[in-house]
């Protein structure tokens, strides 16, 4: 067994350190004004791609299910967010404006995951192709009536006029609080995704029939999933429309959901890091394309394709960049690239130097 | 007008939409048939022939010939574009990936389709010669357009001539054969790559066709005609069955007639509770459902795995 | 037979479109029994399975685990109530490493929950680790500790066999269900995989009902053997009454002891009428 | 339970102050207000354009960057602005708003912008003007007529509102067309179609017109109206509102409705200029719409230069709205930039658009307090397929 050169306590001192620093260098070119209000924006979308495209690569890449209806449950917790903080205004209830914002998108996200419970049950009995286009209908069914709820357009709630963009959203997500809910959302994702229920979500993914088998509750797992990324999405949503200040239907259609399941697929299915790294790129590349001006699209959609040529499986692959791991094969050039393998069980290998007494699987011979 | 009259008028408004959608699914299920990929670009291929048709129209005409005999270059293009873009993006992506990055693949050949023309037409609207002029066919207070009937005789036209290719022909039979299982068939002897750029070629001329009826209802072309177009087609054949020839035809009318009753009787239905705005949501809500009883469309074989 | 059995069953049948795929069938299945059930390919003998895990729905008859009623329960209950399977042909988790193969099966032996995922909680460590440990030596029976760490799909194809039996195993099952374990072994992997057989039923105390084609390896380890044909049992009892029933021997007759074919062209004697669609329901 | 847990749940609480507490620094707030609103210097004058140059509204954003291009020509020709060229830093949004406020952002970033044009669609003009009146960078929206988005401030249009077409289009039909039956149909998902529709449904029940039926479609690109348009006919209706686009009302809406025997009259506004014909002609007949000029107003000289000078450079194609009006913007910005004084800056160029006289193409207007233009209205009728011109309406004083 090979053995971890970095314990599992420095592993976790090492990712903090990590984040930290990432932190740092947000906070000097923010604070020394290197980034003005455009480098500040795309940050934003960075991370607002960032959490939706982990939480989908949840239920797309390890689960294995094909939704195409995420940005659906974005604008569910978008216009819940947004109303809700328009109704605190509205009401007059004295609020520190990080508290409201933090109140809102939490509220949005639940709100989102409750409409994810809702349609997972049903559809996902269907599977490959079927539950694709059964989501995309969920997206589209959220987009006209989004169009048609009158509180949902203008200025809102009751002086709204349904059709027209929902505007005059304060504008109060602060990048420093975002980056550290994106943080967070990631932790929680890796830590979800390296645990029982991450194991046996991909034991679903691998073979449905097998997992039940092996006493798996597939139902309940499914829409679990569905739920968690109902639910950020939900969050992504709420801070969407508290950054851009405005909302407008058309964004829950199937064509922006199509854009998130892209940024999962380029950075590889499963694997959270890869989709952290392709949410990013490709949020950037149709700014960094600008330069081709009329021909920008073009050529965001040629390197699309000449990328899935060459690279079908993502960027990564099922494969997770793992700082520690970096530092151990930098550092103590004994670490092992390749097959990422839980954190866990490497903690795990250590210690199981000795040997107990073959009484796993407590049998039932035992009881009676 | 009576009040049925008035119905029947709607079904033929229906019929009118439906037929052409039921057109592009056939494409559409043609290759999801043999090789289970959703072909996003499909509506784009729809897209391409229609470009086609406008600038070969006036060609043809030049040199006396009918306007409809533009249906043959553009069958002609998209078959190849077809083609082209089978060997250049979906069949290495097939070899290396799996089927959610040949979806990917074909999203992002779309969406290269749709900039590609617009690069090339730029992105203005631009109307399409008339084909042909098929009288109105009158019934008393009935008026029925006469290009829906062309429309839906043509539609099961196609849909019989590739049901028999597809049973009876060799290459059908090759074709059913690569469907159910790729290895078996290359060890007997079929040519699997073959096979599947044929499935392709005469997915896309089909598509040539559908902008052909395409064209005759709505005379104008833009480059992202086929978005809308090929998700309401994808529908279809998801709602008829994917991957079945008949189930294309089915889901077509089937999505077509939903719209159009809809959009005519909602309001009326629910007394101005939901309106005919809903009438895209109402569409997918039918769907959902119809999914939800019948997990394979309408007249979609069942899949069950073996345990 | 004086104890509570393990298994009871009794007239279970079930009926796909007007084909009666199995018919009246019973059985008992006592502690620590290993227990056969042969037949002729398309007899319905991997539809008991089914039948027995919840995953078809019994059209009539009932059986108990243990006193408990099953039928009607899903898959994963049943599982949880103490019957696991393998499949015949072969389902692992192919992504994921042996270790997490047999992990997943763990997954109800787990008591942490969400928060405690999230949170990582000194009781995920303890019972990730305690898990860890006991699928290690879980696999050690098995001879297959060393590939821990290796993905499922690249295993050879008698590991992923005793793979399969492993995970089943570690559901912490009192019945355990083998669907042609055998199946395109080689002599010798086969000899490694009775020993196995005999390992667990003695270390584990588990009662055993196996389907195997190899008349050899049912013969050397089974007490008991059920023969089914056309979805009916034609005879039941000990190994060597079996070898010499005459209705066995007319099931079987004109094929090879394995009975490959044997659906086929047996005449079925008093068995009911079947069609080859029995044969899709009994893949 | 444990020590460790408890150090967990401790850190997390402080991560949770933390975040409160970071709010307060100004570095992560999103709405600092550019301190980049610098005179521009140099030999040229950059101005900054964000249209819609891809995806479903490509047509629209595509029109009106002719229009500022061909402004922005005809004044470099001239010799430009104080003798200095403009240059144009053009951006395409791909009618989404992220991209629209990325692509205003990193012109707001750009000391050289002195002034924005466009966004072209309501929505994500929607997502710019707070960014407008945030960064201090004057934006003049061509065509985006949503009566919700918030002008003004920094933000300002050349269009008319939703509002005030329907308002019109309702008056002509019961004062000029002196018709009672009327009947209106638009596309709910189009801010546009159902603004202007919803405004003329309400005042046409104002105008003590009878809305006999009141009909929607999903989106405002569908291409088979046939259902809604059988029932209108059937409520007998006598004319028939439907905001559209010239590119759905010339194809579909128009043809559709003649076919299922509908004769009345078809009306719509400003968006139908450029309308696309296609099969009869005479189906054309008894469409009017609302528009800013007349093309063949021989006595405005501006009209017929804009469109000689189009078709000169797009291959003899006709001009459409939002070339006129985008072609108009450039000409607003030009009057501002005169106006506001040597090297002027953002905020100087702000303040001479605000409330400004302005003549050209598109019609005499001053832009009222909210900055959007108060202008006369030209209603126009199809005769033999060529739009002609029926009668002005001015402006109410309200």
């Amino acid at each position: 067994m090979k053995k971890s050169a970095l314990s599992m306590k420095q592993s976790y001192i090492v990712c903090a350190v990590g984040i930290a620093v990432l932190f740092g260098l947000l906070m000097a070119i923010c604070e020394s004004g290197a980034a003005n209000t455009y480098i500040k924006g795309i940050l934003m979308t960075c991370c607002i791609a960032v959490i939706m495209t982990t939480s989908l690569n949840l239920t797309v890449g390890v689960l294995g299910q094909l939704t195409l209806g995420c940005c659906g449950f974005e604008m569910i917790g978008a216009y819940s967010a947004a109303l809700l903080s328009k109704l605190i205004v509205a009401k007059g209830i004295a609020m520190d404006p990080t508290a409201r914002f933090l109140l809102t998108i939490f509220v949005g996200a639940v709100i989102a995951c409750i409409f994810g419970i809702l349609v997972g049950i049903p559809a996902l009995r269907l599977h490959g192709d079927y539950l694709a286009i059964i989501t995309l209908g969920f997206g589209e069914i959220i987009r006209v009536v989004l169009q048609n709820i009158p509180a949902a357009g203008g200025v809102g709630l009751d002086k709204g006029q349904a059709g027209q963009a929902l505007i005059g959203i304060d504008r109060i997500a602060n990048l420093y609080v975002v980056f550290w809910i994106t943080v967070v959302t990631v932790v929680l994702l890796f830590m979800f995704a390296r645990s029982r229920y991450g194991r046996a979500v991909k034991a679903i993914r691998d073979d449905e029939i097998a997992a039940s088998a092996s006493g798996l509750n597939v139902t309940y797992l499914k829409v679990l999933v569905f739920a968690i990324s109902a639910f950020f999405a939900g969050l992504a949503g709420g801070i969407y429309a508290q950054y851009m200040g405005s909302l407008t239907p058309a964004y829950a259609g199937w064509l922006q959901s199509t854009n998130y399941v892209i940024m999962v697929v380029f950075g590889g299915m499963g694997s959270l890091t890869g989709s952290i790294l392709s949410a990013i790129v490709l949020t950037i590349l149709p700014e960094a394309l600008r330069a081709f001006s009329d021909y920008r699209m073009l050529a965001y959609s040629v390197v699309l394709v000449v990328f899935m040529i060459f690279r079908p499986q993502g960027i990564f692959g099922s494969w997770e960049f793992s700082l520690p791991k970096l530092i151990n094969r930098i550092v103590y050039r004994n670490g092992r690239g390749g097959a990422a393998k839980a954190a866990i069980a490497a903690e795990g290998a250590g210690t199981a130097g000795t040997t107990a007494a073959a009484k796993s699987a407590e049998p039932a011979g035992k009881e009676a | 007008m009576s009040g049925f009259v008035m119905f029947i008028s709607q079904i033929f408004n229906g019929l009118k939409i439906g037929s052409v959608y039921a057109l592009v699914a056939l494409g559409y299920t043609m290759v999801y048939g043999i090789i289970r990929l959703l072909n996003f670009a499909h509506g784009d291929f729809i897209m391409i022939g229609a470009y086609t048709l406008m600038l070969s129209i006036p060609a043809l005409a030049a040199m006396g010939m009918p306007a409809w005999t533009a249906v043959i270059p553009a069958t002609l293009v998209c078959a190849l574009v077809g083609v082209l873009v089978e060997r250049l993006a979906y069949k290495p992506v097939r070899e290396k990936g799996n089927s959610m990055t040949a979806l990917i693949t074909a999203i992002a050949m779309s969406l290269l389709l749709e900039n590609g023309s617009q690069a090339i037409f730029g992105a203005d609207y631009k109307t399409v010669p008339t084909i042909v002029s098929i009288p109105t066919l009158t019934i008393g207070q009935l008026k029925i357009d006469g290009a829906t009937i062309v429309s839906i005789v043509l539609g099961v036209v196609m849909m019989v001539a590739m049901q028999l290719y597809v049973k009876r022909t060799k290459q059908g039979k090759a074709m059913r054969a690569v469907s159910e299982d790729k290895e078996a068939s290359l060890l007997m002897g079929i040519n699997v790559n073959g096979t599947i750029t044929l499935t392709f070629a005469i997915g896309s001329g089909l598509a040539a066709i559908a902008a052909l009826m395409y064209c005759v209802s709505y005379p104008q072309v833009s480059p992202t005609m086929g978005m809308m177009l090929g998700l309401k087609a994808f529908v279809a054949a998801v709602l008829g069955g994917i991957g079945s020839i008949p189930g294309a035809m089915v889901g077509g009318l089937a999505i077509g007639l939903i719209e159009s009753l809809t959009k005519a009787y909602i309001g009326t239905i629910t007394g101005g509770v939901i309106t005919s705005a809903f009438s895209d949501a109402i569409v997918f809500a039918i769907l959902i459902i119809v999914l939800l009883v019948r997990p394979s469309g309408l007249m979609g074989e069942p899949e069950t795995e073996k345990v | 037979m004086a104890e509570q059995p393990i298994l009871r069953a009794e007239h279970l049948g079930i009926t796909f479109g007007g084909l009666r795929a199995v018919d009246d069938f019973n059985m008992t299945i006592n502690k620590g029994e290993l227990v056969g059930l042969i037949g002729p390919n398309g007899a319905g003998k991997t539809t008991v399975f089914n039948l027995l895990t919840g995953v078809y729905k019994p059209t009539d008859g009932e059986f108990w685990l243990d006193g408990e009623k099953m039928n009607g329960k899903k898959t994963y209950q049943v599982v949880r109530a103490g019957i696991a399977r393998t499949f015949q042909n072969i389902r692992l988790f192919k992504q994921m490493t042996v270790e997490e193969n047999v992990l997943v099966a763990f997954n109800e032996s787990f008591s942490y929950h969400m928060g405690g995922a999230i949170f990582r909680t000194p009781r995920f460590w303890r019972e990730e680790r305690e898990m860890h440990r006991k699928a290690i030596d879980l696999l050690r029976i098995f001879k297959l500790e060393g590939l821990a760490q290796t993905q499922a799909a690249n295993l050879p194809y008698g590991a992923q066999r005793k793979l399969e039996i492993a995970r089943a195993l570690a559901t912490g099952m009192k019945l355990l269900l083998l669907d042609e374990p055998a199946a395109g072994m080689n002599p010798t992997e086969t000899e490694d995989l009775l020993e196995c057989i005999n390992t667990i039923r003695d270390r584990f105390g588990i009662a055993i009902l196996l389907i195997e084609h190899d008349m050899s390896l049912v013969m050397n380890v089974c007490q008991r053997i059920q023969v089914l044909d056309y979805g009916r049992t034609i005879a039941s009892g000990l190994p060597e009454e079996i070898a010499h029933n005459p209705k066995v021997i007319s099931a079987y007759l004109g094929s090879d002891e394995d009975g490959d074919d044997a659906g086929e062209t047996a005449d079925g004697g008093d068995a009911t009428a079947a069609t080859d669609g029995k044969e899709e329901h009994d893949a | 339970m444990n020590a460790t847990f408890f150090g967990k749940a401790t850190a997390i609480a402080a991560a949770a102050t933390m975040m409160m507490s970071m709010a307060a620094c100004s570095g992560g707030s999103m709405d600092d207000s550019g301190s980049s609103a610098g005179a521009a210097s140099g030999n040229t004058i950059t101005l900054g354009s964000i249209t819609t140059n891809s995806g479903t509204a490509a047509a629209y954003g595509e029109a009106e960057l002719k229009g500022f291009k061909l402004a922005i020509s005809e004044i470099n020709a001239k010799g430009g602005l104080n003798g200095k060229k403009i240059k144009l830093e053009s951006m395409d949004d791909k009618g989404d708003a992220t991209e629209a406020s990325n692509a205003f952002n990193k012109l707001a970033g750009d000391s050289n912008v002195l002034a924005v044009l466009g966004p072209t669609i309501s929505s994500t003009t929607a997502a710019v003007a707070p960014l407008a009146d945030q960064s201090k960078l004057p934006a003049i929206a061509p065509a985006a007529t949503s009566d919700s988005i918030a002008t003004g401030g920094y933000l300002f249009r050349t269009c008319f509102k939703d509002s005030y077409q329907g308002e019109i289009a309702a008056k002509f039909a019961a004062e000029t067309l002196k018709v009672k039956k009327v009947a209106v149909l638009y596309g709910t998902g189009d801010p546009y179609s159902s603004g202007v529709g919803k405004a003329f449904a309400a005042a046409a029940k104002k105008n003590g017109l009878d809305v006999v039926d009141e009909e929607n479609s999903s989106s405002a690109d569908d291409t088979e109206y046939s259902s809604q348009l059988q029932k209108i006919q059937a409520s007998g209706a006598e004319f028939l509102y439907a905001p559209y686009y010239y590119s759905v009302a010339g194809p579909y809406i128009i043809p559709q409705a003649r076919a299922l025997g509908y004769k009345g009259y078809v009306m719509g506004p400003d968006g139908y200029d450029g309308l696309k014909l296609t099969g009869d002609k005479s189906q054309y007949d008894k469409v009017l719409y609302t528009t800013h000029y007349s093309p063949d107003d021989t006595s405005n000289t501006k009209v017929q230069d804009f469109i000689k000078s189009y078709e000169k450079a797009n291959n003899n194609q006709e001009p459409n709205t939002f070339t006129a009006l985008a072609y108009d913007s450039v000409y607003m910005f030009k009057q501002a930039y005169d106006k506001a004084g040597k090297n002027p800056t953002r905020e100087q160029v702000r303040n001479a658009i605000a409330g400004m006289s302005f003549s050209g193409v598109t019609g005499k207007f001053t832009l009222d307090k909210k900055g959007s233009p108060n202008k006369s209205v030209i209603v126009l009728e199809l005769k033999d397929g060529k739009p002609t011109y029926r009668t002005t309406i001015q402006p109410s004083t309200k």
